[in-house]
């Protein structure tokens, strides 16, 4: 089987700032896939480009043995990609369980007709979406905050939110920015716990972090961008002796 | 320097801060750990006026400064890191850091101090022109502690200073956290790596739902089985 | 917990209020006739602009784009009824097929407006909108030349009535010994019009698109994000907004039997809006109360403040139209600063309130 | 204003007559809506110091005053209140726009409307038996100022620019009609709105196009601007108006731009007619009228005679009366056609001399007198005895 | 060629006084995001204002004209500045934070308010503007310019270049761009920013001072109704331009002003009169959505890096 998700070439810039060059990587099924690099490396951008957010100046993405042709962000998402932001993007005045629901969107369907007429279907539909919902808010270890407004969460949980609500897409590939930002040494344990627990459930990760430690116990796989550029890639032992991503990211201290 | 006693702090109905009492004296550095939710955030934002305490006092060089303005408590001396880092999006990085000057007279001492932030964040330099919004989170973060030592603070407040940040730079920004303290200014900081928290401050202070829970020096907290099962992140 | 959710957990009470209130709405314009059958028509008006301020509702406060230009899609519904409808081109179709055409129209121009507006955020929206409310009214204004189709500002007179077969709902007529005047029938119509677009309201807010546009309201690329065709989504909400302001649009023309273009000038535009805002954005209920709220009190200003004067200072002081739009003024002003998110705001709002 | 307690009672059994009176009293036209209001006001204290008797009763008459706000869809509903508070009658609107949906609940109820500034054919032409007004049509004043213009200035090429609102633009079109009859080319039309300030543009462009007159129809408010801005363009050629900028404001507005404008005003000046109505105006109400107040006025008493004269304040008893009634008011002698129009409508042409606008001449029935000739043969008839100056001519010069 | 000068002077003219309208709602609205729908009725008071002080002053005095008018104008400044900080003590502070359209609604009825105090004041007539400025009429190349029009160029040049300076070049401007981006942040920074906020209100207010007198000398015309419309386009202008941006408010002025110029004097030919001056709005309205759908913030509005 050919590989999930195929960057090519990726290019992009901000007016001087080669934010991503030539940025080439290949993401299997089922692993966890991490992205590190320094502070304005690219990742982000990188997820921007990936997500339709962006549009690249240069190459191209194959995702599940087609090419990904981003026109918007929302085919993005219904292709099977689903993220989280950097910057907690939630829909703040909206409950933690109607951020989820929102999340079904894309799997559902109901019009404005169906919502007008409340034929059975789109009932069946509505309590399929409730129904989904919740187990996804209990599957992040949110259940009891359902009814609790994204923006009154704390902050470890609207990431854990953030989770579910990409989840609720119902994503091939789930892309993490920077999730465990903001958790302390055992709420991160949880997460990396959850995480490993949907890529046995069959879906890929690609995750950006910078907690070292979490990246190293979890991933399968790393690239390390700088500057924009690939410098290094491959399992989280080799990176992590890797000369230039010390020099660039690690530094003396090692997770 | 700072002393808090009996400070509630409520979003409309919910209580987020129960009455927690604390101190920190000139010069020290003291680390406030909590999970997710504790109230360390709405503390910070009780010491610098932007959020207005239920009850409870915050005396700072003596004199209880609960009804100062945010804007006055700069002028006091006190600066705060913001969680989220509160860049101004459309300034560039030097005018952010000119406004963290805003509340000083001296504009040639605060060009020096401007130098000093470039030096100490060679990225910020490079990007002087840039606006704030566009920068990436890292150099955001970096901005935000440049900016706030731009008032030349006697009292620093972080609030998870390493969030988002790469290894090296979390290293470079604790290194430049105790070189601030060093000159003598006095540090309360809020951080969820509590490892690296404890490692460079003296005294700590544990925070559950609202309240502290637990006070002590490093060494002990460092010790202790309970901080290191939920905040180190340690299977014991 | 509050009332309306106290009688969701009570059928029993639930049926009974909705049966009490449904008594209370019929009896209405009897009740009202006796103060004087002006509020009758003050009342069917109240309900026409609360026609439109719920279709605006779904624009500004469902999908929270602001629009300035609203009251293009009444007029529009409103010269869609008087052409197809009056001695202008000799035409007279039935009502139930010219309202559908007039909502239908107003819904191609909802699309139009939105389809180029769709990046825009906020007030630049906000211009957009009144940009095309002006060009829309502009268009009635003068396209009597070179061919006349809207008489130009003349308007167009002789519209006719709303009729079923030989019952027409102007003028009065005597039915089981009652008299029901022009304007008491045109309120039974107009109520089981308001009806219909309340339910469809409730059940638009609370469905799948409803959904989808509170998430791009709060946050577009989030919502992006999460698949929401943000393109469609918001100009499914342009499309249904204007049709409801067509439909109002029709009722109104045939309901006053002239048109002209003042009707459809920007201040009414803000006027709705300002009844969404005032009421509580997002909130159906109260973006009703909004609508009555500010077709009211300017009618019972009109009311009391010449004989309150007079029996206060037994002579006018003050000319009472200088009074009654002060107090207006104040009353915007006053209503909105002790309640900035609106009267009855939306729970959504309600939340967001309560932690300032 | 609701009911309200009944004043004590005199000698003689009173009865009280309500009169009601709507027009914008709040917005860009305010002051003319004001002006309107006060023809009324002043019209009903008069008849109430005469003391009219009716049906054996005293009568004192009430006014009840309404802001229409220009407003169409308040139109019906202000029309509703008066007959909900049973007034006989109803001077108003001011804005045809409003008179016109207003006027079918007004004739549903069968209660008379007088309007004293809603110049629109349309009002009259709906059939309406309860509708009259004491202006003349925008069909008959433009006429009358276009054949000013084509017969004092023999103009080769005119200008006609419009506020296009419904009187701006109705007038204009007569004027087109009259012009174009007459053999005068005209420009293709130029309009601004009733709130334009700016008409530079406009006018630059009427310049290059070298027209000998410039006519405009729209209120003084936006003609002041107009003519001031024409003269600083170096436009030379004569600028006229109609009634909505035939005012002594424009003085004011256009500074000494405003000098030998000509303009027009349906009836005769009031100098003429009744020049007591100019001081009890002012007497009363510390201002000098505007504009339509001698119409109100005038339409005020029309209601009142009629009413005199079926001896019965009941709308259905005195429409008859009103409806073919003949009084000398303000503006001239009145009588209705049978649309409610009035008959023969004089036209008087104003032109702005040293700061006032004098009466040049009065036009009726397509004719044209001197001023001062016709002051001379209403001396003579010791009365503004209109109909012998001009006898009634069938071949007006109204639309082909 | 001597009309197409003379409708780009017509043009330039009007888009001043837009220009100086415009600055005024593009301070307002670059500190709290607020439109201040009120900020037309504040010129109409500077013009009222203006007029009663000129006109007393011409009838009783014997003072130069041009010292007159700037008698009038420093009369108005304050008055109008008193008014633009009452709205934002009353109407808009507490308001500060709550849904983005409340203080709409509050602008609304405050300039109901004001249109009805005016009215009371300055009654309901159109007052003619005592036109005490020698109207000199220059000829350029067949086109004609007045002392006036120049002046209003002029002095809207000037005030955007003065409050250029203000805005990037003065520790006030640097604490009003803050605190328009994140007014808690700012006020961490030592920024008392209800008091910005109320400069910015002020500084406001006396442009509008300035606008006022302008549109009342130019057109010789003051009504308490003429600061809606006059509002509106000028808020329009500043959209146009970039709302926020200084330099956006005047080419946004100056560009509505040129397109309603050319758009009533060409149309009607460009159309064989299909068209004419009647469609003159639209054609402005359609250039503004044109642009507007071109470039989503104005033509010279900050792209607010929106990052992902
Ligand atoms: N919209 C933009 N306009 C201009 N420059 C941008 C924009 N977005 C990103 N950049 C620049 O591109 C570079 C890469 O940014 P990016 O956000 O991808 O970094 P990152 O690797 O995610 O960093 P971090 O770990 O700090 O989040 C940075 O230098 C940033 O300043
Ligand atoms: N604006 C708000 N409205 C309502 N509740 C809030 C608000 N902000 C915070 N809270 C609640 O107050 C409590 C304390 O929050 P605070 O942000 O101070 O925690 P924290 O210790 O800083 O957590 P974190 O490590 O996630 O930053 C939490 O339960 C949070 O849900
Ligand atoms: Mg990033
Ligand atoms: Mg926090």
């Amino acid at each position: 089987m050919s590989a999930l998700l195929e960057a090519t070439n990726i290019n992009k810039r901000f007016g001087g700032i080669e934010a991503l060059s030539a940025v080439s990587m290949r993401i299997e099924r089922a692993e966890i896939y991490g992205l590190i690099g320094p502070n304005g490396a690219g990742k982000t951008t990188f997820f921007n480009v990936l997500t339709g957010v962006y549009r690249a100046d240069g190459g191209a993405f194959t995702f599940d043995g087609t090419a990904l042709n981003v026109k918007a962000p929302h085919e993005v998402a219904a292709a099977g990609i689903a993220r989280t932001f950097q910057n907690i993007r939630l829909f703040a005045n909206m409950s933690a369980l109607e951020n989820v629901m929102v999340g079904r969107h894309v799997r559902t369907h109901a019009g404005i007709f169906g919502a007008i007429l409340r034929g059975a279907g789109t009932r069946a539909e509505e309590r399929a979406i409730h129904e989904r919902a919740r187990v996804l808010l209990d599957y992040v270890g949110l259940a009891a905050r359902g009814n609790a407004l994204a923006h009154s969460l704390p902050y470890g949980d609207q990431r854990r939110l953030e989770i579910a609500r990409a989840l609720a897409t119902a994503p091939k590939l789930l892309a993490l920015d920077e999730p465990a930002a903001g958790m302390n040494a055992t709420e991160t344990a949880t997460l990396r716990t959850l995480l490993e627990r949907i890529r046995d459930d069959g879906t890929t990760i690609l995750l950006i972090e910078h907690d070292m430690k979490l990246v190293m116990g979890l991933c399968d796989r790393i690239a390390v961008l700088d500057y924009g550029r690939k410098i290094a890639e491959g399992a989280p032992a080799a990176v992590r002796n890797d000369a230039a991503v010390i020099e660039a990211y690690l530094g003396g201290e090692l997770a | 320097m700072l002393e808090v006693s009996g400070l509630r702090v409520s979003y409309g109905g919910i209580n987020a801060v129960k009455g927690i009492d604390f101190t920190v004296r000139a010069g020290e550095m003291v680390t406030l750990i909590g999970a997710n939710g504790a109230g360390k955030t709405t503390t910070l934002k009780a010491l610098t006026g932007l959020l207005r305490p239920a009850s409870g006092s915050v005396r700072y060089n003596g004199e209880d400064i609960v009804a100062v303005p945010v804007y006055q408590r700069v002028k006091m001396g006190i600066a705060l890191v913001p969680e989220g880092r509160g860049i101004f999006p459309r300034l560039t990085v030097e005018e952010n850091l000119d406004m963290g000057a805003y509340s000083r007279d001296d504009s040639v001492a605060a060009g020096a101090d401007r130098d000093r932030v470039y030096a100490l964040f060679p990225r910020l330099a490079e990007r002087r022109r840039q606006t704030g919004g566009t920068l990436s989170g890292g150099e955001q973060q970096m901005l935000a502690i440049g900016r706030a030592m731009m008032s030349r603070p006697r009292l620093l407040l972080l609030d998870e200073p390493s969030m988002g940040l790469a290894p090296l730079m979390v290293q470079k920004i604790f290194a430049t956290i105790r070189a601030i303290a060093a000159e003598g200014v006095t540090i309360l900081l809020v951080e969820q790596n509590a490892k690296l928290a404890l490692e460079i401050c003296q005294r700590g202070y544990v925070m559950e739902s609202g309240e502290i829970t637990l006070h002590d020096n490093v060494q002990a907290l460092l010790a202790n089985p309970q901080v290191r099962r939920a905040y180190l992140g340690e299977d014991l | 917990m509050n009332i309306s959710d106290k009688l969701k957990s009570n059928p029993a009470a639930l049926w009974s209020a909705v049966v009490l209130i449904a008594c209370a709405l019929v009896a209405l314009p009897f009740v009202l006739a006796m103060a004087g059958t002006t509020w009758v028509r003050v009342t069917n008006l109240a309900i026409l602009f609360t026609l439109l301020a719920l279709g605006l509702n779904i624009v500004v406060g469902f999908a929270g784009l602001l629009d300035l230009g609203y009251i293009a899609f009444y007029g529009v519904g409103a010269y869609t009824y008087a052409l197809l409808a009056s001695p202008q081109f000799n035409l007279h179709l039935p009502f139930w097929i010219i309202l559908p055409i007039g909502a239908l129209t107003a819904c191609v121009f909802g699309v139009l407006l939105g389809a180029p507006t769709l990046k825009l955020r906020g007030d630049y929206l906000a211009i957009v909108t009144l940009g095309f409310g002006e060009i829309v009214r502009i268009f009635f204004n003068n396209l009597s030349q070179p061919v006349n189709i809207t008489n130009g500002p003349q308007g167009i007179s002789r519209i006719d009535p709303i009729s079923i077969g030989n019952f027409s709902f102007n003028g009065s007529e005597v039915i089981l010994g009652i008299n029901f005047s022009g304007p008491v029938k045109y309120y039974y119509l107009l109520l089981l019009v308001l009806i219909a677009v309340i339910v469809i309201n409730l059940r638009l807010e609370d469905s799948r698109i409803g959904r989808a546009w509170q998430a791009i309201r709060e946050d577009e690329i989030a919502a992006a994000a999460m698949g929401i065709n943000t393109t469609r989504i918001k100009l499914l909400a342009f499309a249904m907004g204007a049709s409801f302001g067509g439909v109002a649009g029709g009722m109104f023309a045939a309901m006053q039997g002239f048109i002209s273009p003042d009707s459809f000038v920007l201040v009414e535009s803000v006027m709705v809006l300002s009844m969404v805002v005032l009421g509580g954005m997002g909130n159906i209920w109260g973006v009703i109360v909004g609508a009555l709220l500010l077709s009211f009190v300017p009618e019972l200003l009109r009311h009391t403040v010449d004989p309150l004067q007079r029996s206060l200072f037994g002579r006018l002081i003050v000319e009472p139209e200088v009074v009654r739009m002060l107090l207006f003024g104040l009353a915007l002003m006053l209503m909105m600063l002790f309640r900035p998110a609106g009267l009855w705001p939306s729970k959504v709002r309600r939340r967001e309130l309560a932690e300032k | 204003g609701k009911e309200e307690p009944p004043a004590p009672k005199a000698a003689a059994p009173e009865m009280i007559v309500k009169i009601g009176h709507a027009a914008p009293l709040t917005g860009g036209i305010a002051h003319l809506g004001k002006d309107n209001e006060n023809g009324a006001r002043l019209a009903i204290q008069e008849a109430n110091a005469r003391g009219i008797m009716i049906d054996g009763k005293k009568v004192r008459f009430e006014m009840l005053a309404e802001d229409d706000e220009e407003k169409p869809d308040r139109g019906p509903i202000i029309a509703q209140k008066f007959i909900d508070a049973k007034v006989a009658g109803v001077v108003g609107h001011l804005n045809s726009g409003v008179s016109i949906p207003a006027s079918t609940v007004y004739a549903q109820a069968g209660i008379p409307m007088v309007t004293g500034s809603s110049t629109n054919p349309k009002l009259t032409e709906q059939g309406l038996k309860n509708v009259f007004r004491t202006v003349g049509r925008d069909d008959q004043q433009g006429p009358a100022i276009a054949s000013y213009l084509a017969s004092e200035y023999k103009p080769k090429l005119v200008a006609i620019i419009d506020d296009a609102t419904a009187y701006g633009e109705g007038l204009g079109n007569e004027v087109e009609k009259t012009l174009t009859v007459a053999g005068v080319k005209v420009l293709p039309r130029e309009k601004g709105s009733k709130d334009t300030r700016d008409w530079k543009a406009v006018l630059t462009k009427i310049k290059g196009k070298k027209p000998d007159a410039v006519f405009y129809g729209g209120m003084d408010a936006t003609a002041g601007p107009l003519l001031k801005q024409g003269r600083e363009l170096g436009i030379k050629v004569v600028f006229a108006f109609g009634d909505g900028a035939c005012t002594n404001t424009m003085k004011d507005l256009a500074g000494d731009a405003a000098e030998g404008f000509v303009c027009s005003q349906a009836g005769i000046p009031v100098q003429a007619a009744n020049p007591k109505f100019l001081t009890d105006y002012k007497a009363r109400f510390n201002t000098e009228p505007i504009q339509y107040s001698p119409f109100t006025y005038d339409g005020t008493h029309l209601l009142i005679a009629a009413m005199q004269k079926a001896n019965s304040a009941e709308p259905a008893k005195y429409l008859p009366e009103l409806a073919k009634i003949s009084y000398d008011g303000a503006t001239g002698k009145i009588e209705f056609d049978e649309k409610g129009d009035r008959k023969n409508a004089e036209m008087t042409i104003f032109m702005m001399k040293s700061g006032k606008i004098e009466p040049l001449a009065i036009i009726t029935g397509g004719a044209s007198v001197k001023y001062e000739d016709f002051v001379k043969a209403a001396a003579a008839a010791a009365a503004p005895a209109v109909a012998a100056a001009a006898p009634a001519a069938p071949a007006t010069p109204e639309k082909k | 060629m001597d009309t197409f000068l003379q409708q780009i002077i017509n043009g330039l003219t009007l888009g001043s006084v837009y220009a100086v309208v415009a600055l005024g709602y593009t301070m307002v609205y670059g500190i709290i995001q607020l439109i201040n729908f009120a900020h037309g009725e504040v010129v109409m008071i500077g013009a009222m204002v203006a007029f009663t002080v000129i006109g007393w002053l011409a009838a009783n005095t014997t003072l130069p004209p041009l010292l007159i008018v700037l008698i009038g104008t420093l009369a108005a400044i304050p008055a109008c500045v008193a008014v633009g900080y009452a709205l934002e003590i009353f109407a808009y502070r507490r308001l500060r934070n709550a849904p983005r359209l409340a203080p709409l609604i509050t602008a609304i009825g405050a300039s109901i308010v004001l249109q009805q105090l005016a009215m009371m004041i300055w009654s309901r007539n159109p007052l003619g503007f005592p036109q005490i400025i020698p109207n000199t009429v220059y000829h350029i190349e067949g086109a004609t310019i007045t002392l006036i029009q120049i002046a209003i160029i002029a002095t809207s040049v000037l005030l955007m270049a003065g409050l250029t300076f203000v805005v990037y070049r003065t520790r006030l401007g640097v604490a009003m761009r803050a605190a328009s981006q994140n007014a808690q942040i700012a006020g961490l920074m030592g920024v008392n920013v209800n008091q910005i906020i109320a400069a910015t209100f002020m500084l406001g207010a006396a442009l509008a001072a300035v606008a006022g007198v302008m549109v009342g000398t130019y057109y010789g015309i003051a009504h308490y109704t003429m600061g809606s419309l006059l509002g509106l386009k000028a808020f329009c202008a500043a959209v146009l331009g970039g709302i926020g941006n200084l330099a956006g408010a005047m080419l946004g002025g100056m560009l509505l002003g040129l397109v309603e110029a050319l758009g009533a004097g060409y149309i009607g030919d460009l159309t064989n009169n299909v068209f004419g001056s009647n469609y003159q709005d639209v054609f402005a309205f359609l250039v503004l959505i044109a642009v507007l759908v071109l470039r989503p913030s104005g033509l010279l509005g900050e792209r607010i890096g929106e990052r992902a």
